[in-house]
């Protein structure tokens, strides 16, 4: 009655995600405030753009050199004053590494700013950026998770330690799009009535 | 659904531990409720008598260990709380695993968190029992596709009753329960030697 | 129904102050030697008690003694002990052969 | 043989044996307990005794207070020292001269010049009366020796009974001077 | 004829027998009302499938459980201490009652310093914590002992010095005399202040809410007893149920004027005084939160203890005026 | 008196009177093997197959597309294939792995043909894990004798 | 109840542990402990019974949500969100949904707006009676637990009643509501929040946050001041605990919330005490927004849009999200290559930055006060750790 069999051979279907789509739409018109403050940071740092890929409030590309400065500005400034780290994130793009910045001025207007840096990086390696935690203390662990799971390393960071995963995990950085989940296959034990 | 298919025995138990590795051999269920070994000399109907008064009352004095790991958890609570009440059948929560005969597994085992399991489960006194409760205790639930997730906490350690459900409502933890106090009243009296 | 002779309990008493000697001089640790004291004053307790008993009766001058011992045992427990948790807190140990500062 | 007798020698027994074990027990928290039933047995002794109340004060004072006192200073102090160490045997320890031999040696000579003493002694003249107005066991007088032991100390030892009674108060101060200095500057430095 | 030592041991035997068999019995009908009143208040059950309608053999199952369970020692813990803690918590629990008047008359050996004897003997507790938090070589355990310990001690003064305000009154150590003289007026009334501290005294000494420091359970997961298991636990638990019983009872007979009562027999109305008193005991354990380390020192030193030394001072102001 | 006794006295006397009157109301415990625990209607606990009234057939053509829209990928159901080798709109089997189930609904959902419903029976517990892989005869059967037949404790009631 | 792997060396605990006073204990609160709210494990250094260190391990219950999710459908994402935040499973199905129709520009009816609406307050309601009940348990107090749960057992029926699930509910659809609330669901709502204010939430204050001991043990405990908590990123209670009125709900307002009128509740000193009252008062807040929901709620409309595409496919772009669930501001970010689901999913857990602020809380405090900390910064493991 009892019958042992491996997991019936349904395919998995699964919707494949194709890395670049060309269904485009064009950029997210701006605020005459968010304008403003593109044109503000503008002047103070000629190297930023906006990343027109941000599309929930402004993104701003900045060089990963800068990163600090830039947000250490947006924190600080009278206009901007953005006090509130909301969320740090990283997405590996393959060749890339891009960590995005979402700030919040809570204090006054509820402004939202989005920070982007690209991290080109090869095969395994890690690639760097400055940490923030002298800025925002609470980035501690958001830059943790972001070393542990899609593997960048953050330069200053007081205790950069894998975080979610045990110390001894082995597979790597497992947000990466190259991760391989290598345990052993597991096997479903099945029985067919 | 068929009674006689449910109160079949366990003839299915394969420990190991979460790297693939055999582990140590858990003890069996019907072997850890025997008597104690004194009572073991005593003529057949006193031990006959004896099991049956032991497994009386270890069937009505399950004592459960506070121990929740995550969705199921919540219901484990509401299952101790006052519309369902463990009390009843006379279980109520210990903190230490000691003093427990009951680890109620509620919720996904994650790599990390299996080697804590085992051991939670070696400091627990003979006789102990666990209920998988929940999809991912019982099989890895919709997390089984997890690069960190243990598949079922059976891989760990021995359990006595699954309990489906995402999160299982708290009569079906009952009626794992009540399954349970089944199989200990079961529980046969060792052979003389 | 025969009594115990009062030589009996003043053996068991001096036998209990050897014991209690022994104890505050062999240990270096502090809070055993403050015991070893407590032992003896135990001993010398047992004496004034098994003599009060053998005393006329209606009096108890003994047990007035032995209440007045109890009493310095006690104080002296309440002062030594704080000193040994001074020394233990300034000096990370409670061992007498390391307080040596004054010695010639 | 009478069951004083046999109460007697199992106290005795009790007493010196423990006693024996707080000087040679390895651990000192060992010792500690041992001191406790050392005590309880001479508590024991004073029960024999017809003391009642100087026994249930003895118990009260050593075991509730002193045996209190004496472990949270070994937990406090040498949370340490207490497990680790090396243990050398019982034949080691009093070989050892300064810490073995030479407390054993002042310990029996002491002991055997006393026990020497006491020999010395002629029982007969010593004027002691045995009053089996409360004989063992149970049938004591009404109010026991407790009214006595009162009346004594308020009276005749009234001096004396002040006199500790400042000491204790001096002790007490102490104690409390000793504890404050030693956690000063405690809180300020906990959060920074 | 038996010889006169042997008879005495041989009573003495029986003596113990039937005191340890009317402790146990209390006690497992203590565990098993608890659970009933902490179901009932927390709008629950409570035990309902063992032994009739009301679940009354629950206890009886749980003993018998705890009876066949492994018993455990645990790894570098201290083998002989360890072992001996719960008989040093059981054993003292159980000699309180050779001096305890039920009723009148009805006591073992009613000792003329009782009061006091029964204070001295329930400060054994803090030797067994300790025994049992060292010898079970866990952080948990040692921590809940010091603290339980530091809790035992601070508390057992205040009460004391509540008794001695009580001795002042009636002029007795013996407790069945203390019954006596409160015929006519029961000492809760004119010892309210005494009262008062030795029954939160009382509670403290139990290590129940909201003074369970020694086992807060969401702090110290089970505080001393953490690592013992199966009948090891069972006496604790049976000691801390029976010093409940003990404490209560003693109240009941120092306070609320002991066996006296209409109709009933004495011993029914010191158990009545007693279990009524266990009631308010639970009720305060299932209704506040706990107190913390620091404040539970502040209330017994700094509160507890300068009322009581205020109740002595009032009490001697009063009877020598009175004189 | 200082105030802050009287503050404590009365705050404590208060959660006192709270405690004693929940004590002498009714427990609201539900008895449950006893009495069965009312769901609502619509109440999930596991999908199963609806069968034909009338017919006794069941509904489902093996579409697939129950198995496409759930998330952890937990059903697997194949067509009869005929003799002459094309694919028939009758299931051959419908295995469903309720330990992996989050009962979600959009199986229900994405089915067409009312072939699937989700059940209240909640009873489902078992010895053996495997005993949590349902396949097509059972889910029917549960479907017809779920709210009917309740098993506790071992004993039929 | 692990015990032996201690973190620090001795030298580093002496170290914390200042010199002269008797040496520090390390032990580990977790991940098997009754108040740590599941499985987190907490490296606690000990001086007698003051708080040295307090740092918290997390990652027991790492389920590789935003790695399962890479390869899954949109609808398919949201009752797998459930399960992210148990105890206010509706927050992440909205917060789903919310982050999907805010990218395609789907708007919804007015109906479905205000039920959501409702069931998100319902929701926080009883999280926060969980909340209620934990924290009582935390500083020693069994019966509010249970009281607590006897609460949520109404919220669960009202719930279970409507969605068909008692915790995870799967109800949430992009576009509106998977059903239509049954007949006379709206009565029985505005009986359970009669019934909470008028019995259970005076009852709640007797019994435990009118108690004078848990008012002594909570006050000027555990205390975040305003600028800490701000650097932190503190959200939810915990920052407005310590004075910052931030609320999701006020800054970015979503649903119906432009059109009720609530109050912020906001703390003065950033203790414990604060906190709580904070997660108090949103309790009866909460009853209010639903009560003026019931009020708003137009008895025609269909809850589940048609304006919604059959393939749904994200725009290329990164999309941040935020809405404020009962332990803060949680958000979602989603990066689409335009694909049937995210190339990348973040969620931005309130609990997993606010548990940062725990070592800050509890240095130099006692132990009791640490698990109370940790009680009032109400974590979720499943969130923390996703």
């Amino acid at each position: 009655m009892v019958d042992e069999e491996k997991q019936p051979k349904t395919p998995p279907k699964k919707p494949v995600v194709k890395p670049k789509v060309e269904a485009a739409s064009g950029p997210v018109p701006l605020t005459p405030r968010q304008e403003e403050g593109l044109q503000r940071l503008k002047e103070k740092f000629p190297f930023v753009e906006r990343d027109e890929k941000v599309r929930s409030s402004l993104g701003i590309q900045v060089p990963p050199e800068h990163v600090k400065e830039v947000l250490g500005f947006l924190r600080d400034d009278p206009f901007f004053r953005c006090r509130h780290l909301s969320c740090l994130s990283a997405v590996d793009w393959g060749e890339a590494i891009e960590v995005a910045y979402h700030l919040v001025n809570i204090e006054e207007k509820a402004d939202e700013w989005a920070v982007t840096v690209k991290l080109p990086y090869q095969g395994d390696e890690l690639p760097e950026v400055d940490s923030i935690t002298d800025l925002w203390p609470g980035a501690d662990w958001h830059e943790r998770e972001a070393y542990d799971l899609v593997g960048v390393r953050f330069k200053g960071h007081p205790d950069l330690r894998r975080i979610l995963l045990p110390e001894g995990f082995a597979g790597g950085h497992p947000l990466r799009k190259s991760f391989v989940d290598r345990r052993p296959p597991r096997q479903r034990l099945v029985r067919i009535r | 659904m068929d009674l006689k298919r449910r109160l079949q025995p366990l003839d299915w138990r394969e420990p190991f531990l979460p790297d693939g590795r055999q582990g140590p051999s858990v003890p069996e269920g019907e072997s850890s409720q025997a008597l104690p070994p004194v009572w073991q000399h005593l003529p057949g109907v006193f031990t006959t008598a004896a099991q049956h008064l032991l497994n009386w009352s270890r069937a009505n004095s399950v004592w459960y260990m506070t121990f929740g790991i995550a969705c199921c958890a919540i219901e484990m609570m509401h299952t101790g709380g006052p519309r369902f009440d463990f009390d009843r059948f006379g279980m109520i929560p210990r903190a230490s695993p000691r003093q427990s005969d009951l680890m109620i597994v509620s919720g996904t085992v994650t790599e990390k968190m299996a080697p804590v399991i085992r051991q939670l489960y070696e400091q627990m006194a003979e006789p102990r029992w666990v209920i998988a409760m929940g999809g991912c205790a019982s099989n890895g639930g919709p997390y089984h596709q997890g690069y960190n997730v243990v598949d079922g906490v059976d891989k760990i350690v021995p359990v006595d009753i699954y309990v489906p459900g995402c999160p299982p409502t708290p009569e079906a933890l009952l009626h794992g329960v009540l399954l349970l106090q089944a199989k200990i009243r079961q529980a046969a009296a060792p052979q003389r030697r | 129904m025969t009594d115990v002779p009062v030589e009996a309990y003043l053996v068991v008493a001096v036998l209990l102050f050897g014991l209690g000697l022994f104890t505050a001089l062999r240990r270096t640790n502090a809070i055993m030697i403050l015991m070893g004291i407590e032992l003896m004053l135990n001993a010398v307790n047992l004496n004034l008690v098994a003599f009060s008993r053998y005393l006329p009766a209606g009096l108890v001058d003994g047990q007035v003694f032995a209440v007045f011992v109890i009493t310095l045992a006690a104080a002296e427990a309440a002062i030594g002990l704080g000193i040994v948790l001074m020394l233990a807190r300034k000096r990370q140990s409670v061992d007498v052969s390391d307080f040596t500062e004054l010695k010639g | 043989m009478s069951a004083q007798i046999v109460a007697f020698g199992l106290l005795g027994g009790l007493v010196l044996y423990s006693a024996w074990r707080v000087a040679t027990a390895p651990l000192i928290t060992h010792a500690a307990l041992f001191l406790a039933l050392t005590l309880v047995g001479v508590a024991g002794f004073f029960f024999m005794l017809q003391a009642e109340f100087l026994a249930v004060v003895q118990i009260l004072v050593y075991v509730g207070a002193v045996m209190t006192v004496i472990i949270f200073a070994i937990m406090l102090s040498t949370p340490a020292l207490i497990r680790s160490g090396e243990r050398p045997t019982l034949i080691q320890q009093i070989l050892s001269p300064r810490y073995g031999a030479i407390p054993l040696l002042v310990g029996v000579a002491v002991t055997l010049l006393l026990l020497l003493a006491y020999g010395t002694v002629s029982w007969d003249q010593v004027p002691l009366t045995f009053h089996p107005s409360s004989q063992f066991p149970g049938g004591s007088t009404a109010q026991g020796t407790t009214g006595l032991i009162g009346e004594a100390l308020l009276t005749r030892y009234i001096v004396p009974f002040e006199v500790v009674s400042l000491l204790l108060l001096a002790a007490m101060v102490g104690a409390i001077v000793l504890a404050v200095e030693g956690s000063r500057g405690k809180e300020d430095e906990a959060r920074d | 004829m038996l010889p006169l030592w042997l008879q005495w041991v041989l009573w003495g035997i029986l003596k113990a027998v039937l005191v340890l068999l009317f402790v146990t019995v209390n006690a497992i009908i203590l565990i098993w009302l608890e659970r009933k009143v902490s179901g009932h208040i927390q709008n629950r059950i409570g035990p309902l499938r063992v032994g009739g309608p009301a679940g009354v053999l629950q206890s009886f199952a749980d003993i018998i459980k705890l009876l066949a369970k492994e018993d455990f020692f645990p790894k570098r813990g201290d083998p002989w201490v360890w072992w001996l803690a719960p008989s040093v918590a059981f054993a003292p629990a159980l000699m309180v009652f050779f001096v305890l008047p039920i009723g009148p008359h009805l006591v073992v050996q009613d000792m003329n310093v009782g009061l006091l004897f029964i204070v001295a003997i329930t400060s054994f507790s803090v030797l067994s914590v300790f025994m049992a938090g060292w010898g079970s070589n866990d952080k948990y355990s040692l921590i809940g002992a010091m603290r339980a310990g530091a809790q035992l001690f601070s508390y057992e003064l205040p009460m004391v010095l509540a008794l001695v305000a009580v001795t002042l009154a009636t002029g007795t150590l013996n407790i069945s005399e203390i019954v006596a003289r409160q015929q006519g007026m029961w000492l809760i009334f004119p010892q309210f202040l005494a009262f008062l501290v030795f029954y939160i005294g009382a509670i403290a000494e139990l290590n129940r809410t909201p003074f369970d420091l020694g086992e807060a359970e969401s702090e110290l997961v089970a505080g001393y007893h953490t690592e013992y298991s199966g009948i090891r636990w069972a006496m604790f638990m049976l000691g801390e149920y029976t010093n409940l019983l003990t404490s209560s009872i003693l109240v009941s007979l120092v306070f609320l004027g002991g066996w006296s009562g209409p109709l009933l027999p004495g011993w029914v109305w010191v158990l009545i005084k007693a279990y009524l008193l266990i009631f308010v005991a639970m009720w305060i354990r299932w209704t506040l939160p706990r107190v913390r380390i620091d404040q539970l020192m502040d209330l017994g030193w700094k509160f507890l203890l300068p009322l009581s030394l205020l109740n002595i001072a009032l009490t001697g102001v009063y009877m020598a005026v009175m004189a | 008196m200082p105030a802050w006794i009287r503050r404590a006295a009365v705050s404590i006397a208060k959660g006192h009177r709270v405690t004693l009157d929940q004590m002498l109301r009714r427990p609201i415990t539900s008895l449950y093997p006893e009495e069965p625990v009312p769901h609502f209607p619509g109440f999930r606990s596991i999908p199963v197959l609806k069968a034909n009234e009338e017919t006794g057939k069941l509904n489902c053509t093996a579409c697939g597309l129950c198995a496409r829209s759930c998330p952890p990928q937990i059903i697997f159901v194949e067509s009869v294939v005929g003799d002459d080798g094309r694919r028939k709109q009758w299931p051959a089997f419908f295995n469903l792995d309720l330990s992996r189930c989050m009962v979600c609904n959009l199986c229900v959902e994405a089915c067409p043909f009312d072939a699937l419903e989700m059940s209240a029976d909640n009873e489902l517990s078992a010895y053996d894990v495997r005993d949590l892989f349902f396949n097509m005869e059972e889910l029917a059967a549960l479907w017809k004798t779920a709210p009917a037949v309740r098993i506790a404790g071992g004993q039929k009631r | 109840m692990e015990k032996g792997s201690e973190v620090y060396t001795a030298e580093e605990a002496g170290r914390l542990g200042r010199e002269g006073i008797t040496e520090p204990i390390v032990i580990n609160l977790g991940p098997q402990h009754p108040s740590t709210h599941g499985v987190l494990r907490l490296i606690t250094t000990l001086d007698g019974e003051t708080v040295l260190k307090a740092q918290p391990d997390i990652g027991y219950l790492h389920r590789n949500w935003e790695k399962i999710v890479e390869g899954w459908q949109y609808p398919q994402i949201i009752p797998f969100a459930d399960r992210n935040d148990y105890i206010s499973a509706i927050f992440n199905e909205w917060l789903v949904c919310k982050s999907v129709e805010d990218a395609l520009g789907i708007e919804l009816d007015k109906r479905a707006e205000v039920l959501r609406t409702i069931f998100a307050e319902l929701n926080r309601l009883i999280s926060h009676q969980l909340w209620f009940g934990t924290y009582a348990m935390d500083i020693g107090a069994f019966t509010p637990f249970v009281y607590a749960l006897r609460d949520r057992e109404w919220g669960y029926a009202l719930l279970e009643k409507a969605t068909g699930a008692r915790q995870l509910y799967a109800f949430f659809r992009i576009g509106g509501l998977r059903n239509d609330v049954p007949d006379g669901w709206i009565e029985e709502l505005s009986q359970y929040l009669d019934y909470f204010e008028k019995e259970a939430y005076p009852q709640y204050v007797d019994l435990l946050t009118g108690n004078e001991i848990f008012i002594q043990r909570s006050e000027g405990v555990g205390v975040v001041s305003r600028d800490v908590a701000l650097a932190f990123g503190a959200t939810g209670p915990v920052l407005r605990g310590s004075g910052v009125p931030y609320d999701v709900r006020k800054a970015h307002p979503y649903g119906v919330y432009g059109e009720v009128e609530f109050e912020v509740p906001v703390g003065e000193h950033g203790d414990n005490l604060d906190r709580a009252m904070v997660r108090m008062k949103e309790m009866l807040e909460s009853v209010k927004i639903i009560r003026q929901c019931v009020e708003l709620l137009p008895e025609e409309g269909e809850v589940l849009t048609s304006r919604v595409p059959r393939v749904l496919k994200l725009p290329e772009g990164n999309y941040y999200t935020r809405l404020e669930s009962p332990r803060g501001e949680v958000g979602l970010w989603v990066v689409s290559t335009g694909g049937l689901g995210p190339y990348r999913m973040k969620w931005r857990a309130p609990s997993f930055v606010n548990l940062q602020l725990l070592d800050h809380m509890a240095r130099g405090e006692k132990v009791a006060d640490l698990i109370a900390a940790l009680g009032t910064i109400d974590i979720i493991l499943g969130e923390v750790d996703r």
